[in-house]
């Protein structure tokens, strides 16, 4: 195969990583959505990159999902949902920036020392990416424990959902297509739920800051 | 097959007729109607299992094997008496006006869909439909959760959502993982993801991918097991929401979930040839149960107190299928079974003890036996049972783990017994009061539908004392099944 | 064989008809009459019945068979074998007395319903024939927890009284840790074959480090139970608790399975005890009874002093039981059999006298709705029935002759006096101090005694109401009869009664009491030979009678019989009130005095300046402070810290899931 | 049983219905003369009795049937006792229906008696002397019984008849087990006989009296009953000890001329001791009733002692 496509994957991977980092250290809300969007567009790109390389055709197909889904719709929705529900405060952190950085680098050498070993086994032609798939779906785990609003920790939520996808495409080619619409429809419907539910806490508490919710607790 | 069929069908049609119908007066027969549609379908499904054995349909997307019919009947049976127990407890919700028609109707078609959910997750034999079963289980039933639209409901639900969105995202992962396994063994094409063709290959896939894959799908559908320490969703949910969800998320949702580890466990010990996933498994089941027996004595709220118990439970049996073995295997199927037949009569009763007193705070609740005795007897053998009195049921799996336990790991029995002891003065310090002395209560408009209460301890009773051999032949395979 | 198989069938069918009456008293839970008059006589009939039948098993070797309910792996077990149809015999006879006094007792309106109360009875009538029939460790304990739960629910009969739901759980949950600890025993006992069958622990030969811990193990499990110091603190609460009949039930004939459990381990499965055990076992029952009869002394109420003097009995069973073990273990057969002998024989006599003074007190609520000693007394005059029975049960808990209480003591004061053959000197010392040590608690029981009959029935009535008490009914007092029947019978044919019995000892220890087939001669019973002992009850009786008649008739012969009444004389003081005799608290006292270190006293003394003096003093069991509330603090304090895991903040818990899978894949790279 | 054993029984019997009274006079008559007083008849207490057996019974109102049963119970179990202990001779018909522990469970039944009869009439005094006399009665039985057992112990049995005749056999030497149980022995049955120092048989002192208190309602022919029965308890337990500390001279089974013998011996040895009571009954003081559990709890534990003793010693 071509080595040109090797390395346009490593860049696509690259790119998610460093989104990742930045959606990590990212304040503003506004632009945590659109760094989401994007972290989708390199997701499809990459996706599109193993397929053309590959000819796996239905990897074509579920890159046309994840473009649809991550980069068109959910961003519209959480879009029209900030300013439904007029958010567009800064978002501040559990942890000071910097230290988030420093964990999630240990993160990231965590990740790839897990990976490495196994990735050998893939006859993928992204097999190198696979640890820094694992390592996009930890850091966006960490960002969700460190933030302290709802709609971050959806995002992030999202995101750790595209890992999840990369790794899909980068170990193997992609999963069985029901699966992965199956995948697609629960993320679209646990989307949905999800703006109800900003909804309702809204209404509840006129709030999405999740301090809120914290009164069940043993005591 | 048109069995299976019928099985998936019947409650998906339920959820949308539910749905397009809308709140009338007659919805809960009709939702009792369609669960009972499920039961006798599962019924006939099982009927089928028995005469010609296991079946598998739509090209091999489904099977259905001693492991997981018995599921799929106990599963429909709780099903069935929940949504009779629900018809006077939800008609009293709406008349205190906890509950709107629009929620009603909410209520009554993701109570079907949930049921589907379950079912499609108990008969696939695709690892990856397991997958997105589990997660629309979840979807289905946070919105159930959040129904009362209270602060501390709404609290739950997010949790909830959170806790098990990200648990089961890891789960995925390991799914993929496991599929990056399998296709190196079966090829690409969609069949790799089949259990039962895993099972075949199962000693040839990678060890050190397999255990990578088993310790993201132990982590993620262990969340929704409800293993500490990733259990913090639990008790929030069951006691947040409406009890007949509470039953059917500690008596059932919880038991798939567990069906899915051990379906994994199954793979990754016969791809890894050490113990790893079992001794995972032991460890995970421990610390639950002792964790949870601690937790339990510091509650006030009734619904709280019984989650806490249920995540005890859950760790037993995890431990007891982490033993493996034939009969910590058939241990952990019985304990599965009247866990949740008894739990679930225990919320039953507790529903209508709490709508009686109009609270969940159990120093609130008093002299069960005064005002309705039925209540306050089947809340007081539903705790006896659950807390392993003989001769109910839970007393002879917890008697065949612990026997057991103390053959293959000595070490871990004390701390069980610990566990069992101090959940034991726990919980019944508390119901014993509850259920005996003065009363404050008051009369409900609806008579209490405790048909299913006793139905179920009765049940439970008959397990203890006498197996009938089908059933007994049953565990037996499925236990074979586990190795 | 074929009588034991009849007697094995015959039991079976016994329990099956008690599980049976019970369910038929759902069948009109709310009609007195049908439970009193119909239910409760059959069931008592269905005692004499099991006693005649496993009488009649006895002398016959073991006869076991297979029930089709359990678990698919472990069927029932059940076998009857000497030591099962002794404690048969025992319950057939007490549950026979209890249950025809109970046909008397239960009013409508009090507490449960008398049908569910006939279901919890029976049911625990029939579960403790179970226990007994048991042979397999699912079987045992299955029918134990049953008994205990269906005694729970008897306890917590008239539940709204706060103390009442306090005892029961409290008894609930003694019982179920002590369940955990026979459990565990159970499992030490298979030895890892994973055959809970008694038949395969016989076969098994443990080492001696899990003997020893399977013998402990089984001490504390049964102990719990039997009120052994210190699990006893739920007695005392527990029987008060309970209506008189199932108290009686309790102490009488539950506290005995216990120590059946405590035998059918140490001299059947466990095979050949070692020396130790029953030096444990004898300091364990010595400290019971010293701790039991010095507590009974002190209290001021009926019921709670009884449980105490239970508590006293049992720890004198489980001396009895030590010594046995010490014998045994030194193979010094026939003292082993003497002290077996005594044992069983002091089962059987408490099961008797100790349900007949918990009927009578039963008796007494009814009459005067009085448990306080202190506004008790005089009742001789209104209830004659009820107190002369009681006083022959009273003689008998007194341990004097000619009653059977003696019988037993004597038989072990026997065992006692003969460990001059033990090879190991240490031994040699400490059995005598033991020995005084039972003489000791045996002469305070007197003293007890004393205090509970002299309080109830003598004297002038503490208060008015007093003298409207009315005696007992006619099935009341058929079962006191039956019960008191039984003390002075057993009392004066010792010979007979333990030539029954001696097929357990050979069955348990391969030799039994009897040379050559008798215990001394059908009158006077002597154990080991007449030179070194012997007693005669009947002689002594038959003299005493005879003497007392003579006298009566020479002095009336000689003299006269005048007599005349007067106000009583008491030194010539003018006014007498029923308040100035002594009362319980001051019956008490010197015990209070001489034991004080076992006590936790609070004294309220009045000032000489007091214009209404009171003097009030309360005592608290020690155990309790020392050891539970700790326990209790301990979890307490454990809960405390497990509760930070759910601390409320979502971050946190998803820091949990995190770190528990990295933590996790750190195992796995491991 | 031969005829000669019923005879000696029933002669047993008749001594100890004499002799007990008779030894009380005696002792009275020493105690008189040691204390400068002139003493009273020897037959004094006979006298008494029958005096007392004339008098009509005076009875309380509330007196009950076991309050009239009491004297005769107390009375035939005392008797009884006299007739178990070997006094004359060993060769009793009764001996085997008895032993030492039955002995004490005699004694027992009837303190138990006596106390519940002084509880019936329900006055302050019987239910104080009731609570005394059972006080008294818990310590001193198992002391009394730890001296039996020492005995029974060197004779390897516990009926009397037996140990008496081995102990008779033995030669003269001081066992110091015995010695110890000596000493417990004196103690336990001064106090059981209701002898200085615990009690004062000659006082009416209401805070002080033990057995005064519990036979204080009673008169007439009960009265004589209970006397008669507290001289025949002293004559057996002096019997008692002498059966045991002094063997020699009873009569061995099937022995007739030392049968004849054997009273003379028996009246001397019982005037000797009588003396030594009345001695020991001047020289010492009356203690308080709260010094009297220390006073019996020393003597159980001289009890233990010898029994300790003599297994340590192996004499």
């Amino acid at each position: 195969m071509n080595p040109i496509h090797v390395q346009l994957v490593n860049l696509f991977a690259a790119a998610m990583l460093l989104l990742a980092f930045a959606m990590l250290s990212q304040r503003r809300i506004l632009a945590l959505i659109h760094l989401y969007a994007l972290q989708g567009l390199a997701l499809t790109a990459s996706t599109v990159t193993v397929a053309w390389a590959t000819g796996q055709h239905h990897l074509y197909g579920s890159a046309a999902l994840t473009f649809a889904l991550k980069v068109v719709v959910l961003p519209w929705i959480l879009h029209r949902l900030i300013r439904r529900l007029s958010v567009k405060w800064d978002v501040e952190t559990l942890i000071n920036i910097p230290t988030m950085m420093l964990v999630g680098i240990v993160l990231v050498v965590f990740a790839f020392n897990l990976a490495l070993p196994i990735s050998d086994f893939s006859r993928s032609i992204a097999r190198g990416t696979l640890g820094i798939a694992l390592a996009c779906v930890l850091l966006s785990f960490l960002m969700m424990i460190t933030r302290s609003k709802a709609v971050p920790q959806v995002i992030g939520f999202l995101s750790m959902e595209n890992g999840l996808f990369f790794a899909a495409t980068s170990a193997t080619y992609g999963m069985p297509m029901v699966v992965e619409l199956g995948i697609a429809l629960d993320v679209l419907v646990g989307m949905v739920i999800l703006g109800v539910f900003l909804f309702q806490i809204r209404e509840q508490f006129d709030s999405l800051d999740i301090h809120h919710l914290e009164k069940l607790r043993e005591d | 097959m048109d069995a299976l069929l019928l099985v998936l069908a019947v409650p998906l049609a339920g959820g949308f007729g539910l749905w397009v119908l809308g709140e009338r007066d007659s919805a809960p027969e009709i939702n009792a109607a369609f669960s009972f549609a499920t039961f006798a379908a599962a019924a006939w499904l099982t009927e089928d299992v028995i005469s010609t054995g296991p079946v598998t349909g739509f090209d091999e997307q489904f099977f259905v094997d001693p492991l997981n019919v018995f599921l799929v009947a106990l599963t429909a049976f709780v099903g069935l008496t929940t949504s009779l127990f629900s018809r006077p407890y939800m008609r009293t919700e709406r008349d205190k006006g906890r509950m709107t028609p629009a929620r009603l109707r909410l209520y009554h078609s993701m109570y079907q869909l949930f049921m589907f959910t379950m079912l499609l997750a108990l008969t696939t034999n695709n690892m990856g439909i397991l997958w997105v079963a589990m997660e629309a289980a979840t979807l289905t039933t946070v919105l159930l959760v959040s129904v009362y639209r209270t602060p501390a409901s709404l609290e739950a639900a997010w949790k909830y959502f959170i806790l098990c969105g990200v648990g089961i995202a890891q789960a995925l992962f390991g799914t993929i993982l496991l599929y990056f396994a399998a296709e190196r063994v079966l090829g690409r094409q969609g069949d790799a993801l089949l259990w039962t063709h895993l099972d075949v290959v199962k000693h040839q896939l990678e060890p050190a991918i397999m255990s990578l894959a088993f310790v993201f799908l132990l982590v993620g559908y262990g969340t929704k097991v409800g293993l500490v320490p990733l259990h913090n969703w639990l008790p929030d949910a069951h006691a947040e929401g409406p009890t007949p969800i509470s039953a059917v998320l500690s008596g059932l949702l919880l038991n798939v979930a567990l069906y899915c580890v051990i379906r994994c466990k199954v793979l990754a010990e016969g791809a890894l040839d050490s113990r790893f996933a079992g001794d995972m498994m032991m460890g995970f089941g421990l610390l639950s149960t002792v964790a949870a027996a601690f937790f339990l004595s510091r509650q006030r709220d009734i619904k709280r107190m019984f989650a806490y118990s249920s995540i005890e439970h859950m760790g037993l049996m995890t431990f007891a299928f982490g033993m493996g073995g034939p009969i910590a295997n058939f241990a952990g199927l019985l304990h599965m079974t009247v866990h949740s037949l008894v739990k679930s009569a225990i919320f039953f009763a507790v529903g209508h003890a709490a709508q009686k007193a109009g609270t969940q705070l159990m120093e609130e609740i008093r002299g069960l036996l005064r005002v309705s005795p039925r209540v306050g007897w089947g809340l007081m053998i539903g705790t006896l049972a659950i807390l392993g009195m003989p001769p109910f049921g839970v007393f002879a799996s917890e008697f065949l783990i612990l026997t057991t336990a103390m053959r293959e790991h000595a070490w871990a029995t004390p701390l069980l017994l610990l566990a069992l002891g101090v959940a034991f003065a726990a919980i019944f310090s508390r119901v014993q009061p509850m259920v005996f002395g003065e009363t404050t209560l008051r009369r409900l408009p609806y008579q209490p539908a405790l048909t299913p209460v006793f139905v179920h301890l009765g049940l439970a009773l008959m397990l203890g004392l006498y197996i009938p051999p089908y059933l007994a032949a049953w565990y037996q395979q499925a236990a074979k099944l586990l190795g | 064989m074929s009588a034991t198989l009849a007697a094995l069938d015959g039991a079976l069918a016994v329990a099956a008809a008690w599980f049976a009456i019970g369910i038929a008293g759902l069948a009109a839970p709310r009609s007195v009459r049908f439970v009193a008059w119909f239910l409760f006589p059959l069931s008592a009939i269905l005692g004499v019945v099991l006693a005649g039948v496993a009488l009649a098993g006895l002398p016959g070797g073991a006869q076991s068979a297979i029930l089709p309910i359990g678990l698919p792996g472990l069927p029932f077990h059940v076998r009857l074998d000497a030591l099962s149809a002794f404690f048969l015999v025992l319950l057939g006879l007490a549950g026979s007395g209890v249950s025809i006094f109970a046909a008397g007792y239960f009013r409508a309106g009090e507490g449960t319903a008398p049908g569910v109360l006939c279901l919890q009875y029976h049911v625990f009538l029939g579960a403790m024939a179970m226990v007994l029939l048991a042979d397999d460790a699912y079987a045992f304990m299955v029918c134990w927890e049953l008994m205990a739960l269906a005694s729970f629910f008897l306890v917590t009969t008239n539940h709204r009284i706060r103390e009442i739901q306090r005892a029961g759980f409290l008894y609930l949950l003694i019982a179920h840790v002590g369940a955990i600890g026979i459990l565990l025993c159970f499992g030490l006992l298979q030895a890892n074959t994973g055959d809970y069958t008694f038949a395969n622990m016989r076969a098994q030969h443990l080492a001696p480090l899990g003997a020893s811990a399977a013998f402990l193990l089984a001490l504390f499990g049964f102990g719990a139970k039997a009120g052994i110091v210190p699990l006893h603190v739920w007695l005392p609460e527990a029987h008060p608790a309970a209506p008189s009949p199932v108290s009686a039930l309790m102490s009488g004939v539950m506290l005995k399975t216990a120590i059946y459990g405590m035998a059918r381990i140490t001299f059947d499965l466990l095979g050949t005890p070692t020396w130790w055990w029953g030096v444990v076992a004898l300091a364990v029952g010595l400290a019971t009874a010293l701790f039991g009869v010095v507590f009974a002394a002190a209290q001021v109420d009926m019921k709670r002093l009884l449980a105490y003097s239970s508590i006293e009995n049992m720890g004198l069973v489980v001396v009895a039981f030590g010594l046995a073990i010490v014998f045994r273990a030194y193979a010094m057969l026939p003292l082993a059999a003497l002290a077996l002998m005594a044992m069983l024989y002091h089962c059987l006599n408490h099961a008797v006298f100790k349900s007949l003074l918990f009927l009578a007190t039963g008796s007494v609520l009814h009459a005067t709705h009085e448990r306080s000693l202190g506004k008790l007394g005089g009742l001789l005059r209104y209830m004659p029935w009820v107190a002369w029975t009681a006083l022959i049960g009273v003689i008998a808990a007194a341990a004097l002759p000619p009653s059977n209480g003696f019988v037993s003591e004597w038989l072990l004061l026997q065992g006692f006096l003969f460990t001059g053959g033990l090879p190991n000197p240490y031994l040699r010392m400490l059995v005598p101090i033991f020995a005084a040590g039972v003489v000791l608690v045996s002469a305070l029981a007197g003293y007890v005694m004393v205090k509970f009959f002299g309080v109830i029935f003598l004297g002038r009535p503490r208060e008015e109401k007093l003298a409207e008490a009315n005696d007992a009914g006619f099935l009341e007092r058929l079962g006191l009869a039956w019960l008191a029947s039984g003390c002075v019978l057993l009392g004066i044919f010792p010979v007979a009664v333990l030539e029954l019995i001696d097929p357990v000892a050979s069955e348990l220890l391969g030799r039994g009491l009897a040379q050559g087939g008798r215990i001394g001669d059908w009158l006077v019973l002597a154990p080991v030979s007449a030179e070194r002992a012997s007693y005669s009850p009947l002689a002594m009786l038959v003299v005493a009678l005879a003497v007392v008649g003579l006298a009566f008739v020479l002095v009336r012969r000689f003299y006269h019989g005048r007599v005349r009444r007067a106000a009583p004389w008491d030194c010539g003081y003018p006014l007498q009130t029923a308040r100035m005799q002594d009362t319980a608290e001051g019956f008490g006292q010197p015990i209070r005095q001489i034991f004080e270190p076992l006590f936790r006293m609070k004294r309220e003394l009045p000032t000489a300046f007091d214009a209404a003096p009171r003097y009030k003093v309360t005592i608290e069991d020690p155990m309790w402070h020392g050891i539970f509330e700790p326990i209790a603090a301990a979890t307490e304090a454990l809960s405390r810290i497990v509760g930070f895991l759910q601390r409320g903040r979502i971050a946190i818990y998803l820091l949990y899931s995190f770190l528990t899978l990295v933590a996790v894949l750190f195992l796995a790279q491991a | 049983m031969s005829l000669e054993g019923v005879l000696a029984q029933l002669a047993a019997a008749v001594a100890a219905l004499v002799l007990g009274p008779l030894l009380l006079g005696w002792v009275n008559q020493w105690r008189a003369w040691l204390q400068n007083r002139t003493a009273p008849p020897l037959t004094q207490p006979l006298r008494t009795l029958h005096k007392l057996f004339w008098k009509e019974s005076v009875m309380a109102h509330g007196a009950s049937t076991l309050y009239r049963l009491a004297p005769y119970v107390v009375f035939g179990c005392m008797l009884l006792a006299s007739m178990i202990v070997p006094t004359l001779s060993t060769n009793l018909p009764l001996a085997p229906a008895a032993d030492a522990i039955a002995l004490v469970g005699l004694f027992a039944l009837a303190r138990l008696f006596i106390s519940l009869a002084a509880m019936d009439v329900g006055t302050a005094f019987g239910s104080l002397g009731a609570r005394r006399e059972m006080l008294v009665g818990f310590l001193a039985e198992p002391a009394f019984l730890m001296v039996l057992f020492t005995a029974s112990l060197i004779t390897n049995s516990t009926s009397l008849a037996t140990i008496v005749s081995s102990l008779s056999h033995r030669s003269l030497a001081i066992l110091p087990s015995l010695a110890f149980a000596g000493v417990a022995f004196t103690m336990v049955s001064l106090a059981e006989n209701a002898r200085i120092p615990v009690d004062n048989p000659a006082t009416h002192l209401e805070l002080t009296m033990i057995h005064e208190a519990l036979v204080l309602e009673y008169s007439g022919r009960h009265l004589a009953l209970l006397e008669w029965a507290a001289a025949l308890k002293l004559f057996a337990y002096s019997c008692a000890g002498l059966a045991i500390f002094f063997p020699w001279g009873i009569a061995q089974a099937n022995d007739r001329t030392a049968l004849l013998f054997s009273l003379p011996v028996l009246v001397a040895k019982l005037a000797l001791g009588g003396i030594a009571l009345a001695v020991i009954e001047t020289i010492l003081a009356k203690m308080r009733i709260f010094r009297v559990p220390e006073f019996l709890a020393s003597a159980f534990l001289l009890g233990v002692l010898a029994l300790l003793v003599h297994l340590l010693l192996g004499a």
